[in-house]
């Protein structure tokens, strides 16, 4: 096999080839600054994916799903959003919640059972609360866009969704609502090949991207291991969707290095030369590459960047494991804006 | 408006909403035909000529994306009533109602507020076509997090959909589309029991009669049949679904000592299974009679021409109550 | 206005050009006898369809949905089914009824409120229970179609759909399904113009047939005033599904030409000249047009299918008008295959 | 299958589902990752590899496709038995259950079946995310049309879930996810008390404890706690949601006169709330104790770390059943 077989078919736009040498023009919009901050976020998010699911194996999280794979798919698309811009984020988008400054610590609240959705401020951070019925949040997105253009505001909606969860209904309604109000918003799909244990073939007969023809939007197909045509690929659907130009669908090609969560046992319904095979277009080992090639980073660069990163995943597993348990009050507290008294007739039982 | 003034249960809807949209400029109202025909029903009429279409607009023929996009509209700061065209229309939608209209509030730790209002026309009687005449509440009064309220005329309901409207929290809303008609004569007003808060629209100390909505009439014609009898009945307007006045319950639990409950829905879990059980909880030792249940059968709704046969009957009542109080 | 603006875009797929005149190739496969036949069922239905809206008028009928219009759209379509094959209604479809040999007063037992989505019996006439959630039925015929299928069957469903119904979620998942399972199934679109109140460019911002691409099937824009192009691209499709090829999605481009039913009032929200426009392209005038010009049928002819429709309606009348009430016990009847003891007593109580 | 054989609930329904895909060749098991890994509980595990991929295959991700298809198989003479793969995760199938897995019976007037099985991995109790410890009984016990059962052993899952695929209607299989893996001794056999049939797992004369699922065990535990204090308590297992064994609950209403109900699900429109108003209806006169509701708070479901703060506990099973026996 050359390649993960759900990238077959059309090909996606690329800026760098899987060995870091451009086949296309480099510069899409990032000074060297923030060239350098994307391999820092990606080598950061790596390693803590890598400390999450060490915290899940000692109990300190219930279940963790990794994104080992798609690091470029997450932070080149979050980067190119702007602080105004909001995420609709699925269960598996950490990388992308620390690049927009969302508290690691209080995001992981939500994966070691101590909060739903995440106890981070959505409206502060910009960045939704993680959401699980798979494609429900998408429709969120598209209101939200809504909302905001009806204040004139020129802030953009990114609803993040996988590809099997382009099979949901909501998936449809929310594409064709943002297509008929012209929404502020951009679809983010991470085909990441796997939905489960259920390969992208099985999920649809098409090609994803190729759906926004038909609710009258741009459709993009991107390479989800290519930070820079990734980034290139959402600031130009953000800035189509801030000129008032309406939605786009994008299609990222990526890969799930690991299993799905640290629940589920891959080896049951996939091959590992699958994941050999994926491992070769490791978006990191891409990205450096090229800039190291281009000058743009040594090697004592890189090695700062992983010392960050050992440092980063040590403070938020100390922060973490620190965390005690929720009271049992805030069941009761917000609820209801005011608890009905039957409510409170309960709260007091409970507490009592 | 005039104290003389006649409303029907869709005018006084009406004016609810456009009273709301013109005291509120976060207010939007939309779903299926609402802003250019005025909904199939004509609540949302003029709307659209009166507020735009940027606050008044139709939608494609998608619930669940509606009630979704009015999740993401609050995070936006927007308070959106948006419109099932019938009861059993709104289903697609009950997985964004149950999993984030609900839980949204929960989830974020009390920080995003969901000031959302989904009107539903409801319950049957008008010799509706199937899916146009089921009694819901029962699927989003079990729902923790929402609020579910039901008129039974025009004046509570233009005074019920202003509270709804001007809740933080989530409300269903429950339109009795057989009482849409009747007039009422008085002045549409704000103030008055608000959510949360049932009414006794007859007083009476043989028995009481719970029922909401569209049955609310039927319990006061048999309550004037069991006049003659001797029998006073008391009847009780519920109002709010969720959440329930108890305390109203368990008085008249205890001043009359015998319970009817009244609805359309079928009898398997409907609302009178919670009334039942909380009569029984906060009124026990007053309890002259178990507390009598009349309601649709368990059984999908039937065909318009059968409707009256599944419906709760003036006789069906008059006989309940007859049987409590000689119990 | 030329032609009715959901019309605009890609041109359809046609045989007859509005006035009748060929424009491609005429010979779809019907010998002169089924196109009479045709032209028969088109007089018929239309017949028909005014005598049910005067039914509700006169009370016999409680809300009726006219198709008047659609008539070639239903009847093509229909008509190039085999007696094996599966049709999935909306509510609209009464002509395609009558011509798959459904008893039209049976049906319209629906429409008088007499029972729920007709009595005839779904199974022996292959035409499903006549469905009011729109959209849900489309997954119904896919399921039907991946059911046959695997009983080794060649027959074909094919479900009818609206245009406002594309919008739902049920209709994604069920394009989807069938495409991942090449059911052998054919979704067929009936683009009015209108969903009650709402225009079509209001429903979507692309058009319908090409969502077919992003499931990775067939896409088909047919004329759907123009009876040979629907037959034509119907017959297709079901030969490409009996083949084992899949599914296709064909949007016909119609027209509502009376109200969404009798109790809607279309002058809320239509202006009366687009109607105008739309009945220069009548489909019964276009296709009578052609087999007059081509000898395939004279004045006499028309006239006995008149006279036919004429008598039809009249027998449908008396029937209808002379059924009764169904009896209550109906009520208790099929809720389940054995009652449990707890509807038994209920049941007593409300028969008793 | 030896008469000594230990069985998890999750072995016997993968043999349940095994024995009915032999024992009958139109029975098909479908649904979101099903068939290659055998279920995310593994409980179809290894079934595509002993019947096929043409009786056992994985879907895309659409709730409502599945449980549609399943209603168009049946008219192509299939029996479906599909999984939704967590309790709230069949709320987009909603409208297709309500609508037509539970009405196409009558809408036909009883020409076509609906030998539909929805298996829903259901309660809480296991740590799960948000979204995978909800109690959804309610939504389908109250549409009439549906058959609900749940079992709360290995053996009688067996039993229930054949008898649930055998039956003409369609039956909405709650499976208490929590007692998936304790084991249980015995032959897995199909015979026995089967759908709307409720049996008594403890007796006792004190009182009665109905649950289901989930809390049987529970309710066990609260039984074995009571017996030192001189209360010896009755246990029964509902089984069968819908249709309720309503005799049973009044023979046992009638001979403890004192009634306790138990239930993960939130208070308001449980179970319970049917189960109270039954037992009054049928047993006013012989009942010393108001019936008593112990179960889930009427808020969303909480995090994993608060859920034992929300799950009806043993303690409060045990108060509840002291407090109706010394009313
Ligand atoms: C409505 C709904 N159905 C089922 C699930 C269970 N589920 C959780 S993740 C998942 C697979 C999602 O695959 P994909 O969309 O490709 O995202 P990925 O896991 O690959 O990031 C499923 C089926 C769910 N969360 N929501
Ligand atoms: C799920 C659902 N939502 C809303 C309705 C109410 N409704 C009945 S027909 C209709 C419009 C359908 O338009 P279209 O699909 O174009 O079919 P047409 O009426 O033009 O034949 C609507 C919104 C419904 N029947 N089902
Ligand atoms: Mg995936
Ligand atoms: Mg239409």
């Amino acid at each position: 096999m050359e390649a993960p077989e759900h990238w077959a078919g059309t090909e996606p736009e690329r800026v760098l080839a899987h060995d870091g040498t451009p086949v296309g023009d480099t510069d899409v919009g990032l000074s060297d600054d923030q060239l350098r901050a994307a391999l820092r976020w990606m080598i950061l998010a790596r390693r803590l994916d890598a400390e999450c699911i060490a915290l899940q194996r000692q109990g300190e999280l219930t279940v963790y799903p990794g994104f080992e794979g798609q690091e470029a798919a997450q932070i080149g698309s979050a980067l190119a959003l702007g602080a105004d811009d909001f995420v609709w984020p699925t269960f598996r988008e950490l990388a992308a919640a620390i690049v927009r400054g969302v508290d690691p610590v209080q995001y992981l609240w939500y994966h070691r059972g101590t909060w739903h959705g995440g106890p981070y401020d959505p409206r502060a951070t910009r960045f939704g609360p993680i959401c699980i019925p798979v494609a429900t949040q998408l429709c969120h997105a598209v209101g939200y866009a809504i909302g905001v253009a009806k204040d004139g505001s020129d802030a953009v909606a990114l609803g993040y969704i996988g590809d099997g969860a382009t099979s949901e209904g909501d998936f449809h309604e929310a594409m064709n609502l943002a297509a008929v109000f012209r929404a502020p918003a951009v679809v983010f799909v991470q085909n990441n090949g796997w939905a489960i244990s259920v390969p992208t073939r099985r999920q649809t007969a098409g090609e994803i991207w190729k759906r926004a023809e038909g609710y009258g939007v741009p459709g993009v197909r991107v390479d989800g291991n290519d930070v820079l045509a990734v980034y290139r690929a959402t600031a130009d659907a953000v800035a189509r969707a801030r000129r008032g130009d309406g939605p786009t669908l994008i299609e990222a090609l990526t890969y799930r290095i690991g299993a799905h969560s640290t629940a589920d046992d891959a080896g049951r319904y996939r091959d590992p030369a699958e994941v050999e095979v994926a491992r070769r277009f490791d978006p990191i080992v891409r990205f450096r590459a090229w800039m190291s090639a281009s000058g743009r980073i040594d090697e004592d660069g890189v090695a700062s960047f992983e010392d960050d990163a050992e440092r980063f995943a040590n403070d938020v597993r100390a922060s973490l494991v620190a965390e005690g348990s929720p009271p049992a009050e805030w069941m009761f507290d917000w609820a209801y804006a005011e608890p009905p008294a039957t409510l409170d007739r309960q709260r007091r039982e409970a507490l009592g | 408006m005039t104290d003389a003034a006649q409303h029907t249960m869709v005018g006084a809807l009406n004016q609810a909403l456009h009273d709301a949209l013109r005291d509120d400029d976060r207010v939007l109202v939309f779903g299926e035909d609402v802003a250019c025909l005025g909904g199939v029903f004509r609540v949302t009429d003029g709307l659209l000529d009166g507020f735009g279409g940027d606050r008044v607009f139709d939608t494609p023929i998608s619930e669940a994306g509606i009630v979704g996009a009015a999740v993401g509209l609050a995070f936006a700061g927007w308070k959106s009533v948006v419109e099932m065209q019938f009861d059993a229309f709104s289903y697609p939608a009950l997985e964004q109602i149950i999993d984030h209209v609900a839980k949204m509030r929960m989830r974020t730790r009390g920080r995003v507020d969901m000031p959302i209002v989904v009107r539903i026309p409801a319950f049957g009687g008008i010799r509706g076509k199937e899916h146009h005449g089921e009694s819901p509440e029962t699927y989003y009064v079990h729902t923790a997090g929402l609020k579910v309220v039901t008129p039974s005329s025009p004046l509570d309901a233009y005074r019920l959909l202003r509270h709804a409207i001007a809740d933080p929290d989530p409300v269903i809303f429950l339109e009795p589309k057989s009482r849409y008609w009747p007039k009422e004569a008085g002045e549409l007003a704000f103030d008055g029991p608000g959510i949360g808060v049932g009414r006794v629209v007859r007083d009476g100390g043989a028995c009481t009669i719970v029922a909401y909505g569209s049955m609310v009439t039927r319990c006061l014609e048999a309550a004037a049949r069991l006049e003659p009898g001797g029998i006073d009945a008391r009847v009780v307007d519920l109002r709010s679904l969720s959440p329930l006045d108890v305390e109203l319950l368990e008085r008249c639990a205890v001043e009359t000592g015998r319970v009817v409950v009244v609805h359309e829905a079928p009898l398997t879990l409907g609302m009178g299974a919670e009334v039942a059980a909380r009569v029984m909880e906060l009124a026990f030792d007053h309890l002259a009679a178990p507390v009598a249940r009349v309601t649709g059968w368990d059984v999908p709704y039937p065909p318009a021409a059968l409707e009256q046969r599944y419906l709760p009957s003036v006789e069906r009542i008059v006989e309940a109550a007859r049987e409590v109080v000689s119990y």
